[in-house]
Protein backbone atom coordinates (compact mmCIF):
# COMPACT_ATOMS: atom_id res chain seq x y z
CA UNK A 1 0.00 0.00 0.00
CA UNK A 2 0.86 3.64 -0.51
CA UNK A 3 1.31 6.58 1.71
CA UNK A 4 2.70 10.18 0.93
CA UNK A 5 5.07 11.33 4.02
CA UNK A 6 5.60 15.26 4.21
CA UNK A 7 8.43 16.75 5.72
CA UNK A 8 8.50 20.23 7.07
CA UNK A 9 11.16 22.44 8.51
CA UNK A 10 14.18 20.75 9.52
CA UNK A 11 12.82 17.61 8.12
CA UNK A 12 12.64 18.69 4.91
CA UNK A 13 16.12 20.48 4.69
CA UNK A 14 17.35 16.92 5.79
CA UNK A 15 15.49 14.91 3.00
CA UNK A 16 15.76 18.19 0.54
CA UNK A 17 12.23 17.83 -0.60
CA UNK A 18 8.72 18.75 1.01
CA UNK A 19 7.07 14.80 0.52
CA UNK A 20 8.07 11.30 -0.20
CA UNK A 21 5.65 8.33 -1.58
CA UNK A 22 6.75 5.18 0.50
CA UNK A 23 5.28 2.19 -0.30
CA UNK A 24 5.03 0.03 2.93
CA UNK A 25 3.48 -3.34 4.05
CA UNK A 26 -0.04 -3.86 5.40
CA UNK A 27 0.45 -3.52 9.02
CA UNK A 28 2.88 -0.96 8.98
CA UNK A 29 3.35 1.37 11.79
CA UNK A 30 4.91 4.81 11.90
CA UNK A 31 8.21 3.14 13.22
CA UNK A 32 8.09 1.04 10.28
CA UNK A 33 7.72 4.72 8.13
CA UNK A 34 10.17 6.15 10.26
CA UNK A 35 13.25 3.01 9.55
CA UNK A 36 12.14 3.24 6.02
CA UNK A 37 12.83 7.21 5.75
CA UNK A 38 16.00 6.61 7.64
CA UNK A 39 17.50 4.22 5.17
CA UNK A 40 16.62 6.88 2.71
CA UNK A 41 17.68 9.88 4.50
CA UNK A 42 20.11 8.71 7.30
CA UNK A 43 20.91 12.49 8.72
CA UNK A 44 16.97 11.96 9.55
CA UNK A 45 17.63 9.14 12.43
CA UNK A 46 19.74 11.75 14.46
CA UNK A 47 16.98 14.09 15.51
CA UNK A 48 14.83 13.74 17.71
CA UNK A 49 10.94 12.89 15.49
CA UNK A 50 7.72 13.77 15.74
CA UNK A 51 5.12 11.91 13.59
CA UNK A 52 1.43 12.50 12.63
CA UNK A 53 -0.68 10.41 10.36
CA UNK A 54 -3.52 12.02 8.71
CA UNK A 55 -2.95 15.64 10.60
CA UNK A 56 -2.88 13.46 14.02
CA UNK A 57 -0.03 13.30 15.93
CA UNK A 58 0.77 9.72 16.39
CA UNK A 59 2.90 7.45 18.58
CA UNK A 60 5.27 4.42 16.74
CA UNK A 61 3.27 2.08 17.44
CA UNK A 62 0.11 3.72 15.18
CA UNK A 63 -0.87 1.77 12.20
CA UNK A 64 -0.34 3.36 8.64
CA UNK A 65 -3.09 2.93 6.68
CA UNK A 66 -3.38 3.10 2.62
CA UNK A 67 -3.09 6.60 1.37
CA UNK A 68 -2.61 7.74 4.95
CA UNK A 69 -0.43 11.34 4.86
CA UNK A 70 1.78 11.06 7.39
CA UNK A 71 4.12 13.89 8.24
CA UNK A 72 7.60 13.64 10.52
CA UNK A 73 8.94 16.68 11.82
CA UNK A 74 11.84 18.54 14.51
CA UNK A 75 9.77 20.15 17.65
CA UNK A 76 7.42 22.68 17.12
CA UNK A 77 8.60 26.19 17.35
CA UNK A 78 5.82 28.42 16.81
CA UNK A 79 4.57 31.54 18.54
CA UNK B 1 -12.64 40.57 9.67
CA UNK B 2 -15.90 40.86 9.51
CA UNK B 3 -17.31 38.47 12.08
CA UNK B 4 -17.44 39.86 15.87
CA UNK B 5 -18.08 37.46 18.96
CA UNK B 6 -17.23 34.07 17.78
CA UNK B 7 -13.88 31.62 17.57
CA UNK B 8 -11.35 31.49 15.21
CA UNK B 9 -7.77 30.96 14.22
CA UNK B 10 -6.20 31.13 10.95
CA UNK B 11 -2.99 31.67 9.18
CA UNK B 12 -2.16 34.81 6.75
CA UNK B 13 1.12 35.42 5.15
CA UNK B 14 0.40 38.84 5.42
CA UNK B 15 0.34 41.28 8.21
CA UNK B 16 -1.76 41.00 11.21
CA UNK B 17 -3.47 43.88 12.53
CA UNK B 18 -3.12 43.17 16.63
CA UNK B 19 -5.89 45.82 17.08
CA UNK B 20 -8.41 43.59 14.98
CA UNK B 21 -7.54 40.51 16.23
CA UNK B 22 -8.59 41.84 19.61
CA UNK B 23 -11.70 43.35 18.83
CA UNK B 24 -12.89 40.46 17.22
CA UNK B 25 -13.23 38.48 20.05
CA UNK B 26 -15.20 40.93 21.93
CA UNK B 27 -19.08 40.18 23.19
CA UNK B 28 -21.25 42.70 24.96
CA UNK B 29 -21.36 40.84 28.00
CA UNK B 30 -17.73 40.97 28.36
CA UNK B 31 -15.64 44.02 29.26
CA UNK B 32 -12.13 43.14 29.34
CA UNK B 33 -9.81 41.08 26.69
CA UNK B 34 -6.09 39.94 27.32
CA UNK B 35 -3.83 39.77 23.94
CA UNK B 36 -0.51 38.12 23.70
CA UNK B 37 1.43 39.74 21.07
CA UNK B 38 4.27 37.74 19.69
CA UNK B 39 6.54 39.63 17.50
CA UNK B 40 10.75 38.76 15.49
CA UNK B 41 12.69 40.65 17.67
CA UNK B 42 16.42 41.31 16.58
CA UNK B 43 18.34 39.80 19.54
CA UNK B 44 18.34 35.84 21.24
CA UNK B 45 20.13 34.63 23.52
CA UNK B 46 21.68 31.24 22.41
CA UNK B 47 20.72 28.36 24.89
CA UNK B 48 23.56 26.32 24.71
CA UNK B 49 26.05 29.19 25.25
CA UNK B 50 24.84 32.02 26.06
CA UNK B 51 25.89 34.43 23.36
CA UNK B 52 23.64 37.21 21.99
CA UNK B 53 22.72 36.79 18.08
CA UNK B 54 21.29 39.02 15.67
CA UNK B 55 18.06 37.97 13.95
CA UNK B 56 17.99 39.39 10.24
CA UNK B 57 14.52 38.10 9.60
CA UNK B 58 12.44 34.80 10.02
CA UNK B 59 10.64 32.39 8.35
CA UNK B 60 7.89 30.80 9.73
CA UNK B 61 6.70 27.27 8.17
CA UNK B 62 3.10 25.52 8.74
CA UNK B 63 1.58 22.56 8.77
CA UNK B 64 -1.52 24.24 7.08
CA UNK B 65 -4.03 21.43 7.62
CA UNK B 66 -2.53 20.10 10.98
CA UNK B 67 -1.72 23.45 12.46
CA UNK B 68 -5.55 24.79 12.42
CA UNK B 69 -6.67 21.53 13.98
CA UNK B 70 -4.02 21.83 16.66
CA UNK B 71 -5.19 25.30 17.04
CA UNK B 72 -9.12 24.19 16.81
CA UNK B 73 -8.35 21.86 20.07
CA UNK B 74 -6.63 24.14 21.81
CA UNK B 75 -9.58 26.71 21.68
CA UNK B 76 -12.17 23.99 22.17
CA UNK B 77 -9.57 22.97 25.51
CA UNK B 78 -9.39 26.24 26.94
CA UNK B 79 -13.36 26.68 26.65
CA UNK B 80 -13.28 23.53 28.88
CA UNK B 81 -11.10 24.65 31.81
CA UNK B 82 -11.67 28.41 31.62
CA UNK B 83 -14.79 30.48 32.01
CA UNK B 84 -14.33 32.73 28.75
CA UNK B 85 -16.30 34.10 25.87
CA UNK B 86 -14.15 34.12 22.59
CA UNK B 87 -10.93 33.23 21.87
CA UNK B 88 -8.73 34.45 18.44
CA UNK B 89 -5.56 33.12 17.32
CA UNK B 90 -4.01 34.39 14.13
CA UNK B 91 -0.92 32.93 13.18
CA UNK B 92 1.52 34.24 10.62
CA UNK B 93 4.09 32.29 7.95
CA UNK B 94 6.42 33.33 5.69
CA UNK B 95 8.73 35.73 6.39
CA UNK B 96 8.94 38.61 9.14
CA UNK B 97 10.68 40.91 9.29
CA UNK B 98 12.16 42.29 13.33
CA UNK B 99 9.32 43.50 14.65
CA UNK B 100 6.58 42.35 12.91
CA UNK B 101 4.05 39.58 14.61
CA UNK B 102 4.30 35.99 14.70
CA UNK B 103 1.42 35.35 16.37
CA UNK B 104 -1.62 36.78 18.32
CA UNK B 105 -4.13 35.18 20.95
CA UNK B 106 -6.51 37.54 22.44
CA UNK B 107 -9.16 36.24 25.15
CA UNK B 108 -12.11 37.54 26.02
CA UNK B 109 -14.07 36.61 28.93
CA UNK B 110 -16.28 38.28 31.34
CA UNK B 111 -13.89 38.55 34.28
CA UNK B 112 -10.16 39.42 33.42
CA UNK B 113 -8.51 36.77 35.77
CA UNK B 114 -10.01 34.11 33.34
CA UNK B 115 -8.75 35.86 30.08
CA UNK B 116 -5.28 36.21 32.02
CA UNK B 117 -5.44 32.53 32.64
CA UNK B 118 -6.95 31.31 29.50
CA UNK B 119 -4.17 33.51 27.26
CA UNK B 120 -1.22 32.33 28.86
CA UNK B 121 -2.32 28.59 28.55
CA UNK B 122 -2.86 28.94 25.02
CA UNK B 123 0.72 30.49 24.10
CA UNK B 124 2.24 27.55 26.06
CA UNK B 125 0.47 24.98 24.22
CA UNK B 126 0.46 26.43 21.02
CA UNK B 127 4.07 26.28 21.24
CA UNK B 128 4.15 22.79 21.79
CA UNK B 129 1.47 21.62 20.30
CA UNK B 130 1.16 22.80 16.88
CA UNK B 131 3.02 22.48 13.67
CA UNK B 132 4.59 25.76 13.30
CA UNK B 133 8.72 26.01 12.46
CA UNK B 134 10.52 29.24 12.81
CA UNK B 135 13.97 29.55 11.52
CA UNK B 136 16.13 32.64 12.52
CA UNK B 137 18.55 33.95 9.89
CA UNK B 138 21.11 35.84 10.93
CA UNK B 139 24.37 37.35 8.70
CA UNK B 140 26.33 34.19 8.80
CA UNK B 141 24.10 31.54 8.77
CA UNK B 142 20.71 30.01 9.92
CA UNK B 143 18.74 28.13 12.22
CA UNK B 144 15.39 26.12 13.05
CA UNK B 145 14.26 27.10 16.30
CA UNK B 146 14.52 24.28 18.73
CA UNK B 147 11.30 25.57 20.98
CA UNK B 148 9.78 25.31 24.12
CA UNK B 149 10.14 22.78 26.60
CA UNK B 150 7.30 21.56 28.19
CA UNK B 151 7.33 22.96 31.60
CA UNK C 1 2.86 58.28 20.36
CA UNK C 2 6.36 58.29 18.49
CA UNK C 3 9.01 57.29 21.25
CA UNK C 4 9.22 53.60 21.52
CA UNK C 5 10.68 51.37 23.92
CA UNK C 6 9.91 53.82 27.12
CA UNK C 7 7.18 53.62 29.89
CA UNK C 8 4.71 55.91 29.55
CA UNK C 9 1.25 56.65 30.96
CA UNK C 10 -1.45 59.18 29.58
CA UNK C 11 -5.08 60.56 30.04
CA UNK C 12 -6.85 60.95 26.53
CA UNK C 13 -10.53 62.14 25.55
CA UNK C 14 -9.79 61.16 22.61
CA UNK C 15 -9.88 57.32 21.03
CA UNK C 16 -7.16 54.75 22.09
CA UNK C 17 -5.72 52.49 19.67
CA UNK C 18 -4.63 49.52 20.85
CA UNK C 19 -1.97 48.49 18.68
CA UNK C 20 -0.30 51.70 18.88
CA UNK C 21 0.09 51.20 22.63
CA UNK C 22 1.06 48.01 22.50
CA UNK C 23 3.89 48.72 19.91
CA UNK C 24 5.36 51.54 22.24
CA UNK C 25 6.51 49.76 24.77
CA UNK C 26 8.33 46.79 22.51
CA UNK C 27 12.30 46.94 22.95
CA UNK C 28 14.32 44.79 20.83
CA UNK C 29 15.06 42.64 23.39
CA UNK C 30 11.52 41.28 24.00
CA UNK C 31 9.73 38.85 22.10
CA UNK C 32 6.06 38.88 23.80
CA UNK C 33 3.87 42.01 24.71
CA UNK C 34 0.54 41.57 26.86
CA UNK C 35 -2.04 43.68 26.73
CA UNK C 36 -5.19 44.52 28.88
CA UNK C 37 -7.89 45.64 26.36
CA UNK C 38 -10.32 47.04 28.66
CA UNK C 39 -13.81 48.29 27.18
CA UNK C 40 -17.04 50.14 27.84
CA UNK C 41 -19.69 47.04 27.77
CA UNK C 42 -22.97 46.74 26.84
CA UNK C 43 -24.39 44.63 29.79
CA UNK C 44 -23.55 44.78 33.17
CA UNK C 45 -25.09 42.70 36.38
CA UNK C 46 -25.68 45.03 39.21
CA UNK C 47 -23.89 43.31 42.58
CA UNK C 48 -26.97 43.56 45.10
CA UNK C 49 -29.92 42.15 42.52
CA UNK C 50 -28.21 40.48 39.56
CA UNK C 51 -30.43 42.07 37.54
CA UNK C 52 -28.71 43.18 34.02
CA UNK C 53 -28.69 46.18 32.67
CA UNK C 54 -28.23 47.88 29.53
CA UNK C 55 -25.69 50.44 29.39
CA UNK C 56 -25.69 53.28 26.81
CA UNK C 57 -22.79 54.78 27.35
CA UNK C 58 -19.83 56.15 29.84
CA UNK C 59 -18.67 59.01 31.27
CA UNK C 60 -15.02 58.47 33.07
CA UNK C 61 -13.43 60.97 35.11
CA UNK C 62 -10.03 61.51 36.26
CA UNK C 63 -8.35 63.59 39.02
CA UNK C 64 -5.87 64.18 36.07
CA UNK C 65 -2.67 65.33 37.97
CA UNK C 66 -3.02 62.39 40.82
CA UNK C 67 -4.39 59.92 38.52
CA UNK C 68 -0.95 60.56 36.23
CA UNK C 69 1.10 60.55 39.67
CA UNK C 70 -0.85 57.26 40.80
CA UNK C 71 -0.24 55.47 37.19
CA UNK C 72 3.43 56.61 37.59
CA UNK C 73 4.30 54.71 41.02
CA UNK C 74 2.23 51.66 39.85
CA UNK C 75 4.86 51.62 36.68
CA UNK C 76 7.47 51.77 39.37
CA UNK C 77 6.43 49.37 41.56
CA UNK C 78 5.80 47.03 39.01
CA UNK C 79 9.19 47.30 37.58
CA UNK C 80 10.23 46.64 41.34
CA UNK C 81 8.35 43.17 41.43
CA UNK C 82 8.50 41.81 38.01
CA UNK C 83 11.24 41.12 35.48
CA UNK C 84 10.04 43.25 32.37
CA UNK C 85 11.00 46.01 30.02
CA UNK C 86 8.28 48.33 29.45
CA UNK C 87 5.02 49.35 30.51
CA UNK C 88 2.78 51.36 28.82
CA UNK C 89 -0.88 52.84 30.50
CA UNK C 90 -3.78 55.15 28.59
CA UNK C 91 -6.87 56.08 30.44
CA UNK C 92 -9.95 57.42 28.11
CA UNK C 93 -11.85 60.29 30.09
CA UNK C 94 -15.29 61.88 29.06
CA UNK C 95 -18.15 60.05 27.18
CA UNK C 96 -17.45 56.73 25.67
CA UNK C 97 -19.65 54.71 23.56
CA UNK C 98 -20.21 51.09 24.07
CA UNK C 99 -17.58 49.23 22.24
CA UNK C 100 -14.68 51.77 22.80
CA UNK C 101 -11.45 51.11 24.86
CA UNK C 102 -11.03 52.85 28.11
CA UNK C 103 -7.88 51.80 29.42
CA UNK C 104 -5.05 49.92 27.89
CA UNK C 105 -1.94 48.17 29.60
CA UNK C 106 0.79 46.86 27.67
CA UNK C 107 4.07 45.12 29.28
CA UNK C 108 6.99 43.93 27.13
CA UNK C 109 9.05 41.68 28.93
CA UNK C 110 11.85 39.24 28.34
CA UNK C 111 9.74 36.41 29.19
CA UNK C 112 6.08 36.43 28.46
CA UNK C 113 4.95 34.87 32.06
CA UNK C 114 6.27 37.85 33.75
CA UNK C 115 4.52 39.99 31.35
CA UNK C 116 1.37 38.24 32.16
CA UNK C 117 1.73 38.55 35.78
CA UNK C 118 2.80 42.36 35.77
CA UNK C 119 -0.01 43.28 33.30
CA UNK C 120 -2.64 41.49 35.75
CA UNK C 121 -0.97 42.86 38.70
CA UNK C 122 -1.42 46.72 37.42
CA UNK C 123 -4.90 46.59 36.09
CA UNK C 124 -6.08 45.19 39.24
CA UNK C 125 -4.29 47.68 41.45
CA UNK C 126 -5.21 50.38 39.00
CA UNK C 127 -8.79 49.72 39.65
CA UNK C 128 -8.37 50.25 43.38
CA UNK C 129 -6.08 53.30 43.77
CA UNK C 130 -5.72 55.60 40.28
CA UNK C 131 -8.12 58.58 41.05
CA UNK C 132 -10.48 57.46 38.13
CA UNK C 133 -14.47 57.38 38.26
CA UNK C 134 -16.73 55.47 36.04
CA UNK C 135 -20.21 56.76 35.62
CA UNK C 136 -23.01 54.36 34.01
CA UNK C 137 -25.62 56.04 31.96
CA UNK C 138 -28.80 53.82 31.13
CA UNK C 139 -32.23 54.58 30.11
CA UNK C 140 -33.47 55.16 32.81
CA UNK C 141 -31.02 57.11 35.25
CA UNK C 142 -27.12 56.95 35.91
CA UNK C 143 -24.87 55.55 38.62
CA UNK C 144 -21.51 56.37 39.72
CA UNK C 145 -19.82 52.61 39.32
CA UNK C 146 -18.76 51.43 42.64
CA UNK C 147 -15.25 50.03 41.87
CA UNK C 148 -13.89 47.07 42.55
CA UNK C 149 -13.12 45.27 45.87
CA UNK C 150 -9.55 44.44 46.83
CA UNK C 151 -8.86 41.11 47.18
CA UNK D 1 -5.67 79.25 56.69
CA UNK D 2 -6.82 78.64 53.28
CA UNK D 3 -6.80 75.57 51.41
CA UNK D 4 -8.81 74.28 47.82
CA UNK D 5 -10.95 70.95 47.83
CA UNK D 6 -11.93 69.08 45.40
CA UNK D 7 -14.53 67.21 43.98
CA UNK D 8 -14.73 64.44 41.68
CA UNK D 9 -18.05 61.93 40.50
CA UNK D 10 -20.09 61.10 43.50
CA UNK D 11 -18.72 63.96 45.71
CA UNK D 12 -19.14 66.41 42.89
CA UNK D 13 -22.83 65.70 42.62
CA UNK D 14 -23.45 66.15 46.19
CA UNK D 15 -21.34 69.23 46.83
CA UNK D 16 -23.03 69.97 43.37
CA UNK D 17 -19.96 72.08 42.58
CA UNK D 18 -16.13 70.61 41.65
CA UNK D 19 -14.42 72.98 44.33
CA UNK D 20 -14.94 75.15 47.75
CA UNK D 21 -12.02 77.42 49.35
CA UNK D 22 -12.27 76.73 53.03
CA UNK D 23 -10.37 78.51 56.01
CA UNK D 24 -8.85 75.95 58.38
CA UNK D 25 -7.05 76.79 62.04
CA UNK D 26 -3.41 75.89 61.98
CA UNK D 27 -3.02 72.07 62.79
CA UNK D 28 -6.03 71.34 61.19
CA UNK D 29 -6.08 67.62 60.19
CA UNK D 30 -8.20 65.60 56.72
CA UNK D 31 -10.53 65.07 59.93
CA UNK D 32 -11.31 68.66 60.66
CA UNK D 33 -11.84 69.72 56.90
CA UNK D 34 -13.85 66.35 56.28
CA UNK D 35 -16.00 67.76 59.41
CA UNK D 36 -16.11 70.80 57.41
CA UNK D 37 -17.23 69.54 54.40
CA UNK D 38 -20.19 67.59 56.32
CA UNK D 39 -21.49 70.58 57.53
CA UNK D 40 -21.53 72.22 54.30
CA UNK D 41 -22.94 69.13 52.29
CA UNK D 42 -24.81 66.72 54.84
CA UNK D 43 -25.34 63.80 52.42
CA UNK D 44 -21.37 63.78 52.04
CA UNK D 45 -21.10 61.76 55.72
CA UNK D 46 -23.28 58.97 54.41
CA UNK D 47 -20.21 58.01 51.94
CA UNK D 48 -16.99 55.91 52.44
CA UNK D 49 -14.66 58.72 51.34
CA UNK D 50 -11.10 59.09 50.37
CA UNK D 51 -8.91 61.88 51.13
CA UNK D 52 -5.54 63.32 49.12
CA UNK D 53 -3.73 66.12 50.05
CA UNK D 54 -1.54 67.70 47.39
CA UNK D 55 -2.55 64.60 45.06
CA UNK D 56 -1.44 61.61 47.59
CA UNK D 57 -3.71 59.80 49.81
CA UNK D 58 -3.42 60.98 53.21
CA UNK D 59 -5.15 59.75 56.46
CA UNK D 60 -7.41 61.12 58.79
CA UNK D 61 -5.28 62.59 60.97
CA UNK D 62 -2.80 64.14 58.34
CA UNK D 63 -2.15 67.53 58.60
CA UNK D 64 -3.04 70.29 55.87
CA UNK D 65 -0.99 73.09 55.43
CA UNK D 66 -2.02 76.51 53.82
CA UNK D 67 -2.40 76.28 50.32
CA UNK D 68 -3.03 72.72 49.87
CA UNK D 69 -5.05 71.11 47.20
CA UNK D 70 -7.19 68.88 49.38
CA UNK D 71 -9.50 66.27 47.38
CA UNK D 72 -12.63 64.20 48.87
CA UNK D 73 -13.87 61.34 46.83
CA UNK D 74 -15.58 58.36 46.50
CA UNK D 75 -13.64 54.79 45.94
CA UNK D 76 -12.14 54.83 42.66
CA UNK D 77 -13.70 52.98 39.36
CA UNK D 78 -11.36 53.75 36.15
CA UNK D 79 -10.61 50.63 34.48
Amino acid sequence: MQIKVLFFGATADIAGKRSEELQVNEGATAKTVLAELFSRFPPLAAQKLHISIDQEYAREDSIVKNGNEVAVFTAVSGG
Amino acid sequence: MATVGMDFCELTTGPINVNLVARRVVPPECGATVTLDGYARRFTKVKTTGEIRETLYLEYEAYEGMALKEMRKLIDAAHSKFEISNIGIVHRTGKLEIGETSVVISVAAPHRKDAFAACEWLIKELKQTVPIWKKEVYADGEAWSEGEAAS
